[in-house]
């Protein structure tokens, strides 16, 4: 469903009272195939199965808090409740919106630093997952040698690295891990730089890896052709990469770590709905399947799930806590 | 009246400026139609969310911005330097600065101060970096301050770590500067109808303006800089050192570049993190030579710019795209350019009749 | 081709510009294989007709027919296929390309740009002489050598009418007498020619045909067997032409500019200037002789601090010059009258009152402290305009729109405000017509009756002679000679300039 | 006939330009061996891998396609900064072409005509209203972005994979290896040898595995040498860029020259954004030309608008892009020593040739490289990320100084302005 599809529902909806859901993305925005793609693939979700009005509006590179406050402000303002905003980078505007507009919900993800009474912080043990995606990578490798990318070296990503090293290591402690940002914050092009994405991932293969992770938004598919061309194994973020890969990279996707901010979403607005609303965090875990890592390439995994699972439950138990930086 | 007019430049400019709107309009109207949006709507709507108090202290904050960074680059512009480094000065400044503002607690006035002097310090000894090598080494300013801008950033993320400038904030996964205290911030102005403020600073951008416009028309130096741009042989000759001058201009330029992330440091984020906005140093360009390197012009030119920018907004809830507004801009400041050209040459024509006429010469010069 | 047609026959023609009528109902007829010298003032039109005849410009009326054919010409292309060529007023070559580059280009049709474009052009050089070699830059090579690409140029394309624009304004006395001896053998092989210059014996020597142009209009027919210069002169400009002269000497024993074994090197390492040693006194000018490109404009660099000198002294009175910067040297009492004023003395685009302040932005009237004085510079720019006859309609019109003769006369009278002790002079009457001309020498004179003392250099040798109390020659950048400008005459200057003849001339 | 080239030093005749290709072959083989060197001493074989190779020609050819695009226009005389908005159009356009038509051939064709599109508007711009050749370029960097967002919210918007800020998955290109050189050489590199391995890593690295975009681009560059310096053509077009009065006075088309080289210029873009969106990645996304339009105007001036020159500066540039996204810190790291050594090398050049103050400046900058080389095992990784930027910077301030831009480059021409 494209941007035209729900363009007669936001125009239409203003005399009747009709529930619109608002959702602000992060730079990179939609189509990111991982990370601004799940929480549009949440309010799809929404729009399809709980036949609500959605509008999605794209942040612009380099703006300014202002623009942030903006886009919030005007979403409310236009009437929709409840409102998610995709991203730390929103904390700042969104702890200056919330109180001006009691009524109205808002979400933020990635985030736990606001504190209003209209306010959910929906935020993710992604170093969980990655201990999952770690764990498979070290299992599968041949060569001892594996890899990971980050997009932007952002303590966010960093997150990722950090569990998906001690997945790795519990299974296999001398296993060598190459690690490499694509670029460094302030500057946010290493998410949408696939060449780049390439060229690294090229490297670790050449230079030994088997398996490489990459947490690198939209570069993420530069890394995926060159695990194709080296005929070498990929683990995607966020979204399982695998149902977006194109047919002959498709063997080639060993799994996904799953960052539900589908579900996330899915679930913050149609608790809002029956009038659920929660303030404050709330944490998607592998516990409530929040995280995952997916199934979708079962010839690739083989036997891996049993020893995946058998670690998930040992972090949902508490035996094991991966560490998150 | 119309020759008595533009024998006016600053009528000149005022009538270009008009008509090149008018163009820009024209065209955006155009590439709306065809897309198959309604351009009076359209305009209307920008216009009536423009207009709301929300929007103008958005407007005039993201214009003193703007502004500050045009200025810089228009400072090199009228020597013929070119300085596309603003972007990579004023981040790594704004970035220093607010460690500084963040890690030193200071009484409040000379805390203010303190954190600009670091901007422009800072903003300046980078700009520096690209005089000197063009004045020792001839490395083209293009070039360099291209290459700075890169490094800057690799610089701000080194310094930008919980291990040296950065302090981590607890359940945020952004990475920021400690917050300047109390006594560093600089309170907002209200305006009616709005609970935004408008940033305090706007008021440096003005100053900073109004300095430009006096260094530059009334000072010895302004007039040594503004000859050396439009004509540095003749400027050499008439004993005015332009390597020196290059290095002068050049660390100027970047100490006005470092202001511009001073407003919204001190006036509304007190730290620098990193949603710090990017990429104003680029703008900054386009709205000096639209503002043809005038600090009035380039007033007009920022309010313009981030007038759009702002009004643009409402545009993606009637799903028009809004970057609309970017061929709107684009066509501004091409047809500006082409519209003066065409209006000067009219009054230079205008002017060279005059002296014939006035000398009473049909014919030639005797 | 019929003797009978003319080559060339202008009808009617008239040029309007932006305030100026340039041509103005211009006839002219040309004889084939002739050469016929167009005279007149700077700025008469001159140049601007024969760009119409090029197809450079087009003309708002009048015919033009070539061989007898009526010739629609909207460009040079049109032009060169009817077999005309030009030779610039100002060069038109590009530097950083070699001479077979700048020759073939826009002929490549005729032989390529390689082996056979290369043994052409070697061909028509040999055949006239021409000495020019095709795989040099052209930056490399000197006046000289560049006039005579440009003819290659014309040659090359085959040309059959040659049109030269001020050939000789630059070449000395013996390159002239090459450049007509290259002229004759053209007419021989029955080339038509078409030739301006402002050097009126020049003019009576090698033309067949002379047509006079005044204010754009043709007012006189001469035959150069007929008419002396004189006529001539009258003819352009109906009243008599000035002649540079000095009365009595002036001099004292005052030194005030000493220059002692000073040596500049370039870029390259080569001495431009090569141990030059010359003392100039109050109240003396001192002229100095040489071909362009002789190291005369370095040393005027290096005095005025522009350059940096290698080695060895620079003094003004007392004051050892070396290491003090331009600005210093100017406020020390150093005027400058650059030989490139659009590039070192103007800002064109800038009102006449800012060119006032130009080199003299630290000092009274037009400075109060760090501030620029506005009202006092403007004053002074007014009485500049009004002591020194610029013609202007004000001081707020921008320097470009002055003809050349008064910014030159702005530029002199700002040069001369501030009681400077030195002045430097290069070329001071270049492109100035006759009028502007006398009035500079006059002011020359008078500042040197109050004691200034004056370094002249210059490309006309009447002036040069003329106006010197002592003339030096400088020849790849050493002072080779010294002449006495009461007894000397240009010829014997010139020899002394390409270095034919050496030591002093008596 | 009289002589008087006073000024001119001895002749340079004809054999000028074997001697400048003589001296790049031979900076080019120092260079090589230096390299050779430097893995030897600091064992990191991916200094000269085969994959650091190929990675450098990936990374250098969206670099040198701009550079080139510069190089066309600033012969004509146009400066042309506006070289990052015409990729960014050529990104889009290849997106729009391939994925509308289903074949990566007409994405090409369409990446390269959106370019072309951006040239012509700056050629419009620039020749026939006289704009300011910077106002120009700097308007189409804005308009860039903004047109490509705004038809991809209309076009791509509702596709699969598509939105507003990307085009949905595009179709490859076939690649292409020069038979016969993958398996063999790939079995010598493992073994490390000494300049049989090296040689095999270059060899195999720039042999193997190219796009068709890959070799349009690389064939482009004698190409563009051979037109603009052995064809009239290109005698006219760079005569415009040298003196455009004397050209129009020999009768060359000089607004129809600039149009050409201004157009063709931004074609060249275009095959680099093309590169970027199908080759380097596998689709169109916003900010995907990232600064490279820049990188390559500067690539531009550090080949002193020379085709060979320019190869030399976005070469330089890939490969130490390469380098650190490949090797990361440590290959970096090794490169100090070569900078330091190389710049030791210089600073006693110039003290022979008596330039003490660039010797002095050389020699103290080298030790501080090498200082820092022996007393560190690795870099900051967030200054290795611009490594490439500080090396570009680094090379231009300590490498002499020889550049000469077209002596019209940026002025402004009017038909008609000589007199
Ligand atoms: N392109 C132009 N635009 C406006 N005015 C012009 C232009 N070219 C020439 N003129 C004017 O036309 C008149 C004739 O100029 P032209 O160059 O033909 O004179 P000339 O006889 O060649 O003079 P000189 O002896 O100085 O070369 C002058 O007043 C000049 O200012
Ligand atoms: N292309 C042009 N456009 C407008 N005006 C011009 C142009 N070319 C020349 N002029 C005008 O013609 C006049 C003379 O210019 P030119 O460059 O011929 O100077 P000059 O030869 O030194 O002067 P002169 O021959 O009058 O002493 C000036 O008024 C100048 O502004
Ligand atoms: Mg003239
Ligand atoms: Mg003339």
């Amino acid at each position: 469903g494209g941007k035209k599809a729900n363009t007669g529902g936001g125009g239409g909806g203003e005399g009747k009272k009709t529930v619109k859901v608002g959702l602000a993305y992060d730079v990179g925005g939609r189509g990111d195939k991982s990370f601004n793609d799940a929480a549009y693939a949440g309010l799809q979700k929404v729009q399809s199965e709980l036949k609500l009005d959605v509008k999605d509006i794209e942040a612009k590179e380099g703006e300014s808090d202002n623009d942030k406050i903006q886009r919030l402000q005007l979403l409310a303002q236009s009437g929709y409740n409840p409102v998610i905003a995709v991203g730390f980078a929103y904390a700042g505007a969104l702890g200056k919106v919330a109180p001006k507009f009691p009524n109205v919900k808002f979400a933020i993800i990635d985030d736990d630093t606001i504190q209003q009474p209209n306010v959910a912080d929906l935020l993710f043990a992604e170093n969980q997952g990655s201990y999952l995606v770690g764990a498979a990578a070290a299992k599968k490798s041949k060569t001892g040698h594996i890899g990971f990318i980050g997009g932007v070296a952002t303590p966010l990503i960093k997150k990722f690295e950090v569990g998906y090293i001690a997945g790795a290591k519990k299974v296999n402690p001398n296993i060598k891990v190459d690690s490499k940002y694509i670029s460094q914050p302030p500057d946010f092009g290493g998410f949408k730089d696939p060449a780049k994405g390439k060229t690294i991932a090229q490297g670790m293969y050449d230079q030994g890896a088997d398996v490489v992770y990459t947490a690198a938004g939209l570069s993420g598919t530069g890394s995926l052709q060159a695990a194709a061309a080296a005929k070498k194994w990929f683990i995607g973020v966020d979204s399982d990469q695998y149902l977006t890969a194109t047919a002959d990279e498709k063997p080639y996707v060993l799994t996904s770590m799953l960052k539900r901010v589908d579900t996330a979403v899915f679930n913050f607005v149609k608790g809002v709905g029956e009038g659920q609303f929660q303030k404050g965090d709330q944490r998607f875990t592998l516990q409530n399947d929040g995280v995952d890592y997916s199934k979708s390439n079962p010839t690739a995994l083989g036997d891996l799930p049993a020893t995946l699972d058998d670690l998930k439950q040992q972090i949902v138990s508490g035996k094991i806590t991966p560490p998150e930086k | 009246m119309i020759s008595n007019l533009l024998a006016k430049s600053y009528a000149r400019t005022v009538i270009a400026a008009l008509v090149a709107l008018v163009f820009a309009v024209v065209v955006t109207s155009i590439v709306l139609s065809i897309s198959g949006f309604n351009p009076p709507s359209t305009f209307q709507a920008m216009f009536d969310f423009g207009k709301e108090p929300d929007s103008v202290v958005n407007t005039v904050n993201r214009a003193s911005a703007y502004y500050l960074s045009a200025l810089a680059v228009a400072i090199g512009f009228r020597m013929n330097l070119f300085n596309i480094g603003v972007d990579g000065q004023y981040r790594l400044a704004a970035m220093l600065a607010a460690a500084a503002g963040g890690a030193w607690a200071l009484p409040a006035g000379l805390h203010q101060i303190v954190v600009i002097v670091v901007a422009a310090v800072v903003g300046g000894a980078w700009a520096g970096i690209a005089a000197i090598l063009k004045v020792t080494r001839g490395v083209s300013e293009v070039i360099s301050t291209i290459m700075l801008n890169f490094i800057g950033t690799g610089v701000i993320a080194f310094l930008l770590s919980p291990d040296r400038l950065a302090a981590k904030v607890a359940g945020s996964n952004n990475v920021g500067t400690k917050p300047i205290g109390s006594s560093g911030r600089v309170p907002g102005i209200s305006y009616p109808g709005s609970d935004l403020k408008i940033y305090g600073l706007v008021l440096l951008a003005v100053l900073a303006g109004l300095g430009f416009w006096f260094v530059i028309n009334r000072t010895r130096f302004g007039f040594d800089l503004r000859a050396t741009g439009l004509s540095e042989s003749a400027a050499v000759a008439s004993g005015v050192d332009a390597k020196r001058m290059v290095v002068i201009a050049m660390v100027l330029s970047g100490a006005v570049a470092g202001l511009v992330g001073m407003p919204q440091l001190l006036g509304g984020s007190y730290s620098y993190s990193l949603d710090f906005p990017t990429g104003i140093g680029f703008t900054g360009i386009g709205i000096a030579l639209l503002g043809r390197n005038n600090p009035v012009g380039i007033a007009f030119a920022s309010l313009l710019w981030a007038f759009l920018d702002q009004s643009s907004q409402i545009l993606e809830f009637n799903d028009i795209p809004k970057e609309i507004v970017a061929i709107t801009q684009a066509a501004v400041l091409l047809s500006v350019v082409v519209v003066y050209e065409i209006v000067n040459r009219v009054g230079r024509r205008m002017d060279q009749r005059r002296v014939a006429a006035e000398l009473g010469e049909v014919g030639v010069a005797a | 081709m019929s003797t009978t047609e003319p080559a060339v026959e202008l009808h009617g023609i008239t040029k309007r510009f932006p305030g100026v009528v340039a041509n103005h109902d211009i006839d002219i007829a040309v004889a084939a294989g002739t050469v016929h010298a167009i005279v007149g003032e700077n700025g008469a039109g001159k140049s601007t007709l024969m760009k119409i005849l090029y197809g450079m410009q087009r003309p708002d009326e009048g015919t033009i027919k070539v061989n007898g054919e009526v010739a629609d010409l909207h460009s040079p292309s049109d032009a060169i296929a009817r077999g005309i060529g030009m030779v610039h007023q100002h060069f038109m070559l590009a530097d950083n390309l070699t001479v077979l580059e700048n020759v073939v280009l826009g002929a490549e049709k005729l032989h390529g740009i390689g082996g056979g474009a290369r043994r052409r052009i070697r061909e028509i050089s040999d055949q006239y002489g021409l000495g020019v070699e095709p795989d040099r830059l052209v930056e490399e090579l000197g006046v000289g050598a560049r006039q005579r690409v440009e003819i290659l140029k014309v040659l090359y394309r085959g040309a059959r009418i040659l049109i030269l624009d001020e050939p000789t304004a630059v070449l000395v006395p013996q390159e002239v007498d090459e450049l007509f001896a290259n002229l004759e053998e053209l007419k021989r092989e029955g080339l038509t020619v078409i030739f301006i210059s402002h050097k009126l014996d020049e003019v009576l020597k090698v033309a067949d045909a002379i047509t006079v142009i005044r204010r754009g209009t043709t007012v006189a027919s001469a035959d150069p067997r007929e008419v002396s210069a004189r006529q001539l002169a009258e003819l352009m400009v109906g009243s008599e032409l000035p002649v540079p002269e000095l009365r009595e000497s002036t001099a004292t024993d005052v030194p005030v500019l000493t220059v002692e074994g000073v040596t500049v090197r370039d870029a390259t390492g080569r001495a431009v200037v090569d141990g030059v040693s010359l003392t100039i006194h109050e109240g003396e000018i001192l002229g100095i002789a040489g071909v362009e490109g002789n190291g005369q404009a370095e040393l005027v660099e290096a005095i005025m601090g522009m350059l940096p000198v290698e080695s060895g002294v620079v003094r003004l009175g007392e004051d050892d010059l070396v290491g003090r910067s331009t600005r210093h040297r100017r406020e020390m009492g150093i005027g400058f009258i650059p030989e490139d004023r659009h590039r070192h003395a103007l800002l064109l685009e800038s009102p006449l009152w800012e060119n006032r302040v130009l080199g003299h932005q630290t000092r009274s009237p037009n400075v109060k402290g760090i501030l620029i004085d506005r009202a006092g510079a403007r004053r002074d720019t007014e009485r500049i305009v009004e002591e020194y006859d610029v013609r202007t309609p004000g001081i707020d019109v921008s320097a470009a729109s002055l003809s050349g003769g008064n910014q030159q006369k702005l530029i002199i009278g700002r040069e001369m405000s501030g009681n400077p002790k030195l002045l430097i002079a290069a070329h001071p009457t270049r492109g100035v017509d006759v009028g502007a001309q006398s009035a500079i020498w006059d002011h020359l004179r008078r500042a040197r009756a109050e004691g200034l003392a004056v370094l002249l250099i210059s490309a006309d040798l009447d002036e040069l002679i003329g106006m010197s109390d002592t003339l030096r020659v400088i020849l790849r950048g050493r002072l080779v000679g010294e002449a006495d400008p009461a007894t000397i005459t240009p010829d014997e200057l010139g020899s002394l300039m390409t270095g034919a003849a050496e030591g002093s001339v008596a | 006939m009289i002589d008087q080239e006073v000024r001119t030093p001895a002749p340079r005749i004809g054999g000028a330009r074997g001697f400048r290709g003589r001296r790049a072959l031979t900076a080019g083989l120092g260079a090589f061996v230096a390299l050779i060197l430097l893995r030897l001493i600091t064992g990191e074989s991916d200094i000269t891998s085969s994959g650091t190779m190929s990675a450098t020609l990936g990374l250098a050819v969206p670099i040198g396609m701009a550079a080139m695009g510069g190089l066309w226009s600033e012969r004509s005389g146009v400066v042309n900064i506006g070289l990052e908005g015409m990729m960014v159009f050529g990104t889009w356009g290849a997106a729009f072409g391939a994925y509308f038509s289903g074949s990566p051939w007409l994405g090409l064709l369409c990446g390269i005509a959106a370019g072309a599109l951006g040239g012509l508007l700056h050629a419009v711009a620039t020749v026939t209203f006289g704009v300011d050749h910077i106002v120009s370029g700097v308007a189409i960097n804005i308009l860039a972005p903004g047109v490509a967002r705004y038809l991809s919210d209309l076009l791509f918007n509702g596709e699969p994979g598509g939105g507003a800020t990307q085009s949905p998955q595009l179709p490859n290109f076939p690649t292409w290896s020069v038979p016969g050189v993958g398996g063999p050489l790939g079995d010598l590199e493992k073994h490390h040898w000494i300049l049989i391995s090296d040689l095999a890593g270059l060899i195999r690295g720039l042999l193997t595995n190219l796009s068709p975009v890959t070799l349009v681009a690389a064939a482009l560059i004698p190409i563009s040498f051979f037109l603009l310096w052995r064809t009239p053509f290109g005698l006219r077009l760079r005569s415009c860029g040298e003196n455009p009065l004397a050209a129009e006075s020999l009768g060359v088309k000089v607004y129809t020259m600039k149009y050409a080289a201004v157009v063709i210029s931004g074609a060249f873009a275009g095959v680099g954004g093309t590169f970027l969106a199908m080759v380097a990645s596998s689709n169109y996304q916003e900010g995907q030309v990232n600064g490279r339009g820049f990188i390559g105007l500067a690539a531009m001036i550090f080949g002193n608008w020379r085709p060979g020159g320019v190869a030399a500066g976005a070469g330089l540039f890939g490969y130490t892009d390469a380098l650190q996204l490949r090797g990361g810190a440590g290959a970096v790291h090794a490169m100090l020593l070569l900078l330091g050594v190389g710049l030791l090398a210089l600073a006693v050049w110039h003290a022979y040739r008596r330039r003490m103050v660039t010797a002095v400046v050389s020699a103290v900058v080298a030790v501080g490289l090498l200082a820092w080389f022996f007393l560190t095992d690795e870099l900051p990784k967030e200054i290795v990320t611009y490594s490439p930027h500080i090396t570009t910077l680094l090379v231009l301030a300590f490498a002499a100084q020889r550049l000469r831009m077209p002596a019209a480059d940026g002025l402004t021409y009017r038909r008609g302005g000589g007199h």
